[in-house]
């Protein structure tokens, strides 16, 4: 093969200062949650709930970087092979997540109205089948068990590849991307009910596991933006340009509306037919966190839509990662408002030292095990056979 | 030049020049219609003929001549419209939304499949019009200014989808034409007739390839693209409120907007490939329409066919989990009542066999994908069937629970809607070309068999 | 009065190369003819990015807020109805039409802008000078107009670039 | 599946059978083709009818008055006191009248019989006048002449015949007129003539039970209201037994459950079919038709048991029934003097047994008393042997069709036609007139002079309230024309008046003061003179005896009831009767053998398959309920003379009577059924029968609400505590229209139902249409069944539109041509409705109704009307209620809560200057309920009654938990179960 004009990788090092500045932010996280148990005296449901909402947007990441690896491989999609790598270290989260999880289960009994076995009512005595902790546990088992086996499978593959150049890479990366694109479908939409529309144990949409799936993806999408314009910076990943970087941006501009059309699609189709049952969920949020609910479509769509518009913010390294992170914000909101008012109630639900402070924690976890991961493998798969692809074309 | 790794298969088979392409692609507004040509046409335009007078008919005499009653005020007319509608979205789709996401493989079918959505739109734009009781008085649901002051319904759902259909069939034919006039300008020039020369000048605006032309018009087809993807969601949405806005269950459900757009994808590649698996053999296209063409189409239908199938399981799952017993019965009913066998078509076809697309040998075999693309399009149809007549059949109050079984009336409409659109299709295949030359010259050189592979000649550097 | 001198070459590549030369030569092309959008020639060619897509965001914008504004109009002044005890100004119900009118205008703005700006409709007629252009002829057109090089020259430079079937006509416009 | 769920299926969803038959060619009427056209004939119809029979002065143009008569102001009613009388039906009405065309009947709240509330019948009457059938002028044969020249062949003829010693026979049906009575009287006299009332179900029976056990041939008065334990053995006291309006009234006076009125009656039904009465009962007792006698005895046996009578040596009825007759022994011993036993079989013997029952319960003079005793059912069967007597004469039939309605009607025709004269004076064709030589028109009830005294001594007056609208004789004028007696008929009964009860009143001191005053009020009580009877216990050991020893029923027991809505036979005449659904089997359009559950099942017969039983041929109709060996078909149908083509529906089930020792039996033992392997289309308006457990008719137990008044409405309170909201509330400023509806007093009449018809001008589709469900009523009645389906419960809801507050129809209407009124209506604006019925759709309650076709005429498209019925041509269209639109093709309508009326009171109120008053106001179907079930008033009036009923424990709104907001509320059902 004719040698193309790309610039060689450098391999990344996880150095001591990096370390130091994730120590600080894990730092910052305890304070805030000691802080909150110990001196602000928080209700015990709003400290649980914070756990809960980190733990659910730190497996958000890794899963929505998982979704976009397999997806862009089912599409014999190349622009992305540059970036591969970033996905493949952040997908490698997930197991870790589960740790997260676990460390909030003595709190469900305090987010989830169900749990209350003994005094049900009608409705949710109905629901009994499906809302129990051992079902509830055993799903929550098996997503963790089949995502987890997906992702350390496809980098196992992507590993390999690097090393001596496989005939089927393609063929077993694919035929593995659409399994999990199969379990992935009924699993995201399940665990958005079990996790979060199950909160609000009343209240029931069938657009939910969707809408859910969306925000995750944004966020995802805008924690990828963001490494990706640091390691360009750093001179990490040097082939990554401006092409790869209007692509993220359109990624990250479709996504924003894409999410917002399934915000208004749930919300309109609640509001016009004001039906008691479906219009209990939004009019505790109307009503009590009235700001938080607008703010949440300003950012996540309206901001992302009027910046990203032209060509050239989508460019524009500090533009589209400024937005990225106000966007990465925004879906914190998003599953604030998702899990807040029904978990905690308007009562106690605060934006306080403990929500602003513990995600610096979660935060620094996640960019500690990703930092890990990327370190072990080569910063680019080389041997793709899209490759050259990713590395020469153009946006119109 | 851009790159293509030689992994890929070749969009284009055959040693193709570029004159070849334009004299295979022309060959049949060149040539003269063949007979089966002139035996579809007839057919397709009696049968149109029949369809629009018993239009007439229904006008005249009233709806009350369909099988439609005080329980079900819809039935197959607005069953045939999402359908119609549904299918319109591939074209959009293929030349829209795989546009911006660079998929090369539209290029050969985008053509054919957006001249299939306009004329999928105006079949389907007959029946919310005919389905009203006063016809003669269909104007009332435009705003225009009246000495009463009176306005519509902005909360309409139904007005959306005035807006909605109005505003697709408008943008799609700007976006099919705009496509059109580089095509139409090549045959221009390649006729030999005066008239024919001037008419197809007159159709091609005056095209003459100018790189400055070609410079705006790659920027106005990326940003019409930009505006057709949402549009295109946008308007099976709309579509979709018509149901999900209402109290009835199953129809007010909230997944039925992105479920709704997946679906009508997922039948306008099955009319696609319905459509493109005989043309291609009528008219000798198996070199630009090739099996991996078919092969990328049935890979969309098995995406949005298993999202169709997620949404069902959603909905059933949901109905149970929400405790209403209307809802409850809703579902049970579309599954064990009596239009169960309705339900059963729908799960086979759109469900159970698009399955079977995941064996790489049946997703590239033409029998079975025609086949199976007229089962989904079977099974879409009855989707659309279960939502507007089960969730109306037995709705809140038992007392009022009907059935409903169409006229022959409201079969011929249906029929007659067939006949539109097949006599609009053969005179499309004659008069524009079925395929988007311009745009398979321009991946020909990197995505035809004999370039795949080859190295980048001269690489434009970083601006 | 004026001459043009155009050629052809039957592979975009060679066309690229032959603009490039030109270019290099300082002769000022008059424009180039080809039967496909050829990768790189706008930017060889120095073209402006269009602005057709701004000339969208405001059709589109005004679509927008006209069909907004008259639909809040319409509802909270013009004739206020009590439909389902819905409030008047039920923004959630004019998000379609909006979004529609939007995409309209937006559409329509931008495509009758190209064919002005391109000088391109109905009846319009071009000046072709080979029809092969539309199908596989890739057309550098020169003109003594903008060249102060002489006619000859331009042929010559031309030719030299590997163009096949270099003419020189004259014309009054 | 459970074999419950199987039966439901069996019932569910009728599907037409026959699609073909919809051919849709109805343009047989000639008429107007534009709307313009339509107002223009409206405008000569109404010149052509001339003008209202007070109005002296020929009028040219109807509107405008060049000159104004006194009377009459365009575009108000006025109002006239009259009453209707037919068969067993008795009603003082107010005939309203615009524009010189009667429109409407409503109750005379100032009568002592029916205060408030009509039947179905009565309100569908107002189409009878306007019928095309009817005769315009007299026919002799086939060939039309002139009055004068059937007058004098007829006299001549009569003087003749009864001159040469033939007998001259007048039947007619009973009259109740004291001056018709009179004026008859002095017929007989001059003609020599034998005058005869025949009655098509007559009580001839009970009135000889009465003559046996109290030496009176007097039927008694009820009091249905003073009863707390009602005991009635197939008896459809509520639908069609004796004077049903008056005993609805009655009846619900006790079912209205309050704080302040809690004593519910507690209501027995022992039958066979299932009747309107039955499906009302606390406690329905199902025995087969052939039972009926056992059981009497049964309950004489044990009730004399504990009352010192002599037992008799019989048969008990069959263990499950006796098991269950222990409670109505028991409660009937535990209300002596306040119960009632009735029995509703003509059986001298069987009314023997029942009057000694309620002597020994002490119920005589108490619950049942002989002072306003009722004066209708004095036909019998004796005009039989007059006219089948070798030496008839001439046959003046008046008014009535025994041809069609007795079994013997091959010998009554052959009597007929031998006679060598028949008149017959009637309004409208019928199978008897058909065969006389005469046919005498008659005018309609409307156009007529008389009187009624249909309770001794309560006297009624019918006024006319139209001018002939054909060349027309009264029966009256007929025979004071052949007697030459100059007086008219008005005067003739004005006479009468004032010498017979002139001298019985002091209120008026002029008699024509007083014939005034009795016009203004329709009615005169006369003081009660209490009666007294003395009873005789004799007869009944011979009666006890006869029906013990009645021999068992081999096979199937046929039962022949009359139809709610057709009678005995004058409804099929009425498209609107015909339309309206059987509140009991929710079919219209026909009559068909009603099987039980389990015998259909033996036999395979589904709804529509016909049966061959006796020489008839019928559908059958699985009907829940019905006991196992006895069928049940409805009379009164089955009309071929005088009845549209298109409109003949039904079997003429008459032939199968018979006459045993003189009295007419409905039943027929002995029978087999025979599928005939052919099927009919029966127009099954409901084809679902469960509430598949939802709280749509939400129900308790008397003893329940004892306890709890909000019993079985413990929902109504959670979901308003759940109700929450993304809208504003919406303000009225004004008055608030909200209606409450009691489901416990409802009985399922659907006298609502045709008062909705008449005054919204509805119109009528015919059998195909309503079999395809394209009905067009804005009220329906909603019945469900529950639990076994060989004795279901019965729950019953009237349902119109509910304007609702919060309407999903309006949302989605393309056109806002349906929108919230600053009233809180739903109002539906035709003129703008583009017809796409997404409203229809997305009404949770579908009642919403469409024009599928065109079914009035009003559209503007030529050659497309389809009316089978014939409903629509110029003399039909007369009785539009001008105040409402008559709607086009392709609209949407529903239930506008009456709105003409709320603004005519509105009106009135202001024009008076004063608030409106609570009660002022009566929608439709409100003033038609002699239940009194549905109260209509302003909700922001705190003190107003529906405002009360809206915050009474028992009130619930229909499917409340979708946050319609409703505003009609409904009142529980509480059921008095032992």
């Amino acid at each position: 093969m004719e040698k193309h004009n790309i610039p060689d990788a450098v391999p990344f090092k996880f150095t001591k200062k990096i370390k130091t500045a994730l120590g600080i932010a894990a730092g910052i996280g305890l304070v805030a949650l000691l802080w909150a148990v110990f001196i602000s005296q928080a209700p015990a449901s709003r400290i649980w709930a914070n756990l809960w909402m980190n733990a659910i947007m730190f497996l958000f990441l890794g899963l929505g970087a998982l979704f976009f690896w397999t997806v862009n491989a089912l599409g014999e999609s190349t622009w992305q092979i540059n970036i591969q790598r970033i996905l493949e270290s952040m997908a490698l989260t997930i197991p870790f997540a589960l740790i997260l999880f676990v460390v909030a289960f003595p709190g469900l009994t305090h987010i989830f109205e169900w749990t209350h076995t003994e005094h049900l009512d009608r409705i949710l005595q109905m629901k009994t089948a499906y809302l129990n902790i051992p079902f509830w546990m055993l799903r929550l088992a098996i997503y963790f068990i089949f995502w987890s086996f997906f992702a350390i499978y496809l980098r196992r593959v992507s590993l390999k590849n690097d090393f001596e150049p496989q005939d089927n890479y393609l063929r077993r990366v694919r035929s593995t991307s659409g399994w999990f694109m199969v379990f992935f479908a009924i699993s995201s939409s399940m665990a958005a009910w079990d996790w979060l529309m199950s909160i609000d144990a009343h209240w029931f949409s069938t657009l939910y596991g969707w809408y859910i799936f969306s925000s995750m993806f944004v966020a995802a999408l805008a924690v990828i933006i963001i490494i990706a314009i640091a390691f360009k910076h750093f001179g990490i990943l040097p082939n990554i340009n401006n092409e790869h970087l209007h692509d993220l941006g359109k990624y990250l501009f479709g996504f924003s509306i894409f999410w917002a059309y399934l915000w208004i699609s749930q919300f309109l189709l609640i509001w016009y037919s004001n039906i008691p049952e479906e219009t209990v969920y939004y009019v505790e949020r109307v009503t009590h966190f009235r700001s938080l609910f607008y703010l949440n479509v300003a950012i996540n769509f309206l901001f992302p839509f009027l910046a990203l518009m032209t060509r050239k913010s989508k460019r524009q390294p500090v533009i589209l990662g400024s937005i990225a992170v106000l966007v990465l914000m925004g879906h914190y909101l998003d599953l604030y408002m998702a899990i807040m008012p029904g978990a905690v109630g308007h009562e106690n639900a605060k934006i306080g030292l403990l929500e602003i402070g513990l995600p610096f924690f979660y935060l620094a976890a996640f960019l500690a095990i990703f930092f890990v991961m990327f370190q072990k493998a080569k910063p680019v798969p080389e041997n793709h056979p899209y490759f050259i692809e990713s590395s020469d074309y153009e946006n119109l | 030049m851009m790159h293509v790794s030689p992994v890929r298969e070749p969009l284009i088979n055959g040693e193709k020049s570029y004159n070849d392409i334009t004299n295979d692609v022309m060959a049949p507004v060149r040539a003269k219609p063949g007979k089966l040509w002139y035996i579809g046409i007839t057919v397709s335009t009696i049968v149109m003929i029949f369809g629009f007078a018993m239009i007439g008919y229904t006008v005249w005499f009233g709806i009350g001549k369909w099988g439609v009653n005080r329980t079900i005020g819809w039935g197959w007319s607005i069953t045939n419209f999402v359908w119609w509608v549904g299918i319109g979205h591939a074209g959009t789709f293929i030349s829209a939304i795989l546009l911006l996401f660079r998929q090369k493989w539209r290029t050969s079918i985008n053509r054919a499949a957006e001249a299939m959505t306009i004329f999928a739109v105006m079949c389907a734009g007959i029946f919310p019009l005919i389905h009203m009781g006063r016809l003669p008085l269909g104007f009332f649901i435009l705003p225009y200014p009246n000495s009463r002051e009176l306005w519509v319904n902005f909360n309409s759902p139904l007005l959306w989808d005035v807006f909605a259909i109005t505003t697709y069939l408008l943008v799609s034919l700007l976006f099919w034409y705009m496509g059109l006039i580089p095509d139409l300008g090549t045959i221009r020039d390649r006729m030999k007739t005066l008239w024919k020369k001037k008419a197809y000048n007159f159709l091609s605006f005056g095209w003459k390839g100018s790189a400055r032309h070609w410079h705006r018009h790659e920027s106005m087809s990326l940003i019409l693209a930009g505006l057709a993807a949402p549009l295109v969601l946008s308007v099976h949405t709309i579509v979709s409120f018509d149901f999900a806005t209402s109290v009835i269950p199953g129809w007010h459900t909230t997944i039925f907007p992105p479920y709704f757009v997946s679906g009508a994808v997922f039948s306008g590649f099955a009319m696609v490939l319905t459509l493109m698996i005989v043309t291609r053999k009528a008219l000798h296209l198996e070199e630009y329409i090739t099996v991996g063409h078919v092969e990328s189409m049935n890979k969309v239908i098995i995406a949005t066919g298993s999202i169709v199938g997620i949404a069902y399981i959603t909905e059933l799952f949901m109905a149970w989990y929400s405790g209403v017993e209307y809802e409850r019965y809703a579902f049970l009913n579309r599954a064990l009542g009596p239009y169960a066998w309705a339900y059963w078509i729908m799960m086979t076809c759109n469900v159970i066999s698009p399955q079977l697309l995941w064996f790489k040998k049946l997703r590239r075999n033409l029998t079975f994908t025609f086949i199976l693309s007229i089962f989904i399009n079977i099974g879409m149809w009855f989707e659309r069937f279960v939502i507007v007549v089960t969730s109306l059949h037995r709705d809140y109050l038992p007392s009022s629970w009907t059935m409903y079984k169409p006229t022959w009336v409201e079969v011929a409409i249906y029929l007659g809607t067939f006949g539109l659109f097949f006599t609009l299709f053969f005179l499309f295949i004659r008069v524009f070309p079925v395929i988007a030359l311009s745009e398979v010259k321009s991946v020909a050189r990197s995505s035809a068999k004999k370039f795949i592979g080859k190295p980048i000649k001269n690489k434009t550097p970083e601006k | 009065m004026r001459s043009i001198i155009y050629g052809h070459f039957t592979d975009e590549l060679d066309l690229l190369n032959a603009v490039k030369e030109l270019q290099n030569k300082g002769i000022k092309i008059d424009d180039v003819r080809t039967p496909f959008p050829v990768h790189g020639l706008d930017s060889v060619l120095k073209l402006p990015r269009s602005r057709l897509p701004i000339a969208a965001f405001i059709a589109g914008a005004i679509g927008g807020s006209l069909g907004l504004l008259f639909q809040i109009w319409v509802f909270t002044r013009g004739w206020p109805l009590v439909i389902g005890g819905k409030p008047f100004l039920s923004l959630p119900s004019f998000i379609p039409v909006t979004f529609e009118l939007t995409v309209l205008f937006a559409a329509f703005a931008m495509v009758i802008l190209f064919l002005v700006r391109s000088n391109l409709g109905p009846g319009s007629l071009p000046d072709i000078l080979d029809e092969e252009v539309t199908n596989d002829h890739f057309q550098i057109i020169l003109t003594d107009r903008n060249n102060s090089a002489s006619e000859a020259e331009l042929e010559e430079a031309l030719a030299s670039t590997g163009a096949l079937g270099v003419k020189n006509i004259k014309t009054d416009n | 599946m459970s074999d419950e769920k199987k039966y439901w299926e069996l019932l569910n969803e009728f599907e037409p059978l026959d699609d073909a038959r919809f051919k849709g060619k109805r343009e047989a009427v000639s008429s107007p083709t534009s709307r313009r056209n339509f107002l223009k004939v409206l405008g000569l119809g109404a010149t052509s009818a001339a003008l209202v029979a007070s109005c002296k002065s020929p009028v040219e143009k109807a509107i405008p008055y060049f000159i104004k008569p006194d009377e009459i102001t365009p575009g108000k009613a006025v109002y006239y006191a009259s009453s209707y009388f037919n068969q067993n039906e008795f009603c003082n009405v107010i005939v309203k009248v615009r524009d010189n065309r009667p429109i409407k009947l409503e109750p005379n709240p100032k009568s002592v019989i029916t205060p408030y509330g009509t039947s179905g019948r009565v309100q569908a009457s107002v189409m009878d006048v306007y019928n095309v059938n009817r005769y315009r002028s007299p026919v002799r044969n086939d060939e039309t002449i002139v009055w004068d020249e059937a007058d004098n062949e007829i006299i001549t003829q009569l003087k003749e015949l009864s001159g040469s010693g033939r007998t001259v026979v007048l039947i007619t049906p009973t009259i109740i007129s004291p001056s018709t009575k009179k004026l008859i009287g002095e017929f007989t006299q001059s003609f020599n003539a034998e005058w005869h009332q025949y009655d098509p179900i007559p009580m001839d029976g009970y009135r000889e039970a009465n003559r046996r056990s109290f030496g009176t041939e007097e039927l008694p008065e009820y009091h249905f209201e003073n009863a707390d334990c009602i005991v009635s053995v197939g008896c459809d006291f509520l639908g069609t037994w004796l004077s049903p309006v008056e005993f609805t009234s009655q009846y619900s006076s006790r079912r209205a459950l309050f704080e302040e009125n809690p004593g519910l009656n507690k209501h027995y039904q022992i039958e066979a079919g299932m009747s309107l009465t039955g499906t009302n009962a606390d406690t329905r007792i199902r025995a087969d038709r052939a039972e009926y006698g056992k059981i009497l005895v049964h309950l004489y046996n044990q009730l004399g048991s504990q009352n010192g009578a002599t037992q008799i040596e019989a048969t008990p009825p069959p263990q499950e029934v006796t098991e269950k007759l222990k409670n109505v022994i028991n409660d009937l011993q535990a209300n002596r003097g306040r119960s009632i036993v009735v029995c509703g079989d003509n059986n001298p013997d069987y009314q023997v047994i029942v009057n000694s029952i309620n002597q020994m319960l002490g119920n005589i003079g108490e619950t049942i008393q002989f002072n306003r005793t009722y004066n209708h059912f004095r036909g019998n069967e004796n005009w039989l042997e007059a006219l089948l007597d070798q030496n008839l004469g001439a046959v003046i039939v008046w008014d009535t069709n025994p041809v069609y309605s007795h079994p013997m009607s091959d010998q009554i025709r052959a009597a007929i036609e031998r006679a060598p004269l028949s008149v017959a004076i009637t309004a409208q064709p019928d199978e008897t007139s058909e065969l006389c030589k005469y046919k005498l028109p008659a005018p309609g009830y409307l156009e007529c002079w008389d009187d009624a005294e249909y309770k001794k001594g309560v006297v009624s007056v019918l006024q006319p309230t139209l001018h002939k609208l054909f060349n027309s004789r009264q029966a009256q004028e007929v025979l004071l024309t052949w007697m030459a007696n100059p007086l008219s008929w008005q005067d003739y009964i004005r006479e009468n008046w004032t010498s017979v009860y002139f001298t019985e009143q002091a209120a008026n001191a002029s008699s024509s003061d007083f014939w005034i005053e009795t016009l203004r009020n329709g009615e005169l009580v006369l003081n009660n003179t209490a009666a007294s009877v003395s009873y005789n216990e004799s007869a009944t050991a011979g009666a006890l005896q006869t029906a013990a020893s009645e021999q068992a029923s081999e096979g199937f027991t046929l039962e022949l009831t009359e139809g709610i809505h057709t009678g005995t036979g004058h409804g099929p005449l009425n498209p609107w009767l015909q339309e309206c659904p059987d509140p009991v089997t929710r079919i219209a359009w026909g009559n068909y053998a009603s099987i039980a559950p389990a015998a259909a099942r033996r036999l395979s017969i589904k709804n529509g398959d016909v049966i061959q039983l006796g020489n008839l041929q019928i559908p059958a109709f699985v009907q829940p309920g019905q006991a196992d060996s006895t069928i049940s078909i409805a009379l009164g149908y089955g009309r071929t003379t005088g009845v549209a083509e298109e409109i003949r529906t039904g079997v003429n089930a008459y032939p199968l009577s018979r006459v045993e020792s003189n009295y007419r039996r409905l039943t027929v033992p002995n029978l087999n059924i025979e599928p005939t392997g052919q099927t009919e289309l029966l127009a099954l308006i409901q084809g679902h029968q469960s509430m598949e457990g939802r709280a749509i008719v939400r129900d308790a137990t008397y003893e329940e609400w004892k306890e709890n008044p909000a019993a079985g409405n413990e929902m109504h309170e959670e979901i308003q505590k759940h109700h929450t909201t993304l809208y504003p509330k919406t303000i009225y400023p004004g008055h608030k229209w909200g209606m409450a509806i009691d489901l416990n007093t409802c009985t399922g009449c659907s006298a609502c139902v045709l008062a909705c018809n008449t005054e919204n001008n509805i119109p009528v589709v015919g059998k195909i249409e309503a079999s395809r469900h394209h009905e067009m009523q804005w009220i329906r009645i909603d019945r469900y069944y529950k639990g076994d389906e060989n004795n279901p419960e019965v729950l019953r809801q009237p349902v119109m539109c509910q304007h609702c507050d919060q309407a999903p129809c309006e949302n989605v209407c393309p056109v806002a041509a349906t929108n919230q009124s600053s009233e809180g209506l739903n109002q539906m604006v035709y003129n703008r409705c583009i017809g796409t019925r997404y409203c229809n759709n997305n009404c949770p309650y579908k009642v919403r109704r469409f024009n599928w076709l065109d079914y009035t005429g009003a559209d503007a498209i030529p050659n497309n009307r389809f009316d089978p019925a014939n409903v629509t041509v110029d003399l039909s269209r007369m009785r539009h209620n001008p105040d409402v639109t008559v709607r086009a093709k392709g609209v949407i309508e529903k239930c506008s809560f009456c709105i003409q009326r709320i603004q005519e009171k509105k009106l009135d109120a202001k024009l008076e200057g004063r608030p409106m008053e609570d009660g002022e106001l009566q929608t439709a179907c409100q003033q038609a309920c002699p239940a009194n079930a549905i109260v209509f008033g302003d909700l922001n009036d705190p003190e107003s009654r529906v405002s009360k009923l809206m915050k009474n424990p028992r009130n619930y709104h229909l499917l409340e938990e979708l946050h319609t907001l409703p505003a009609v509320g409904y009142l529980t059902k509480i059921k008095n179960k032992s």
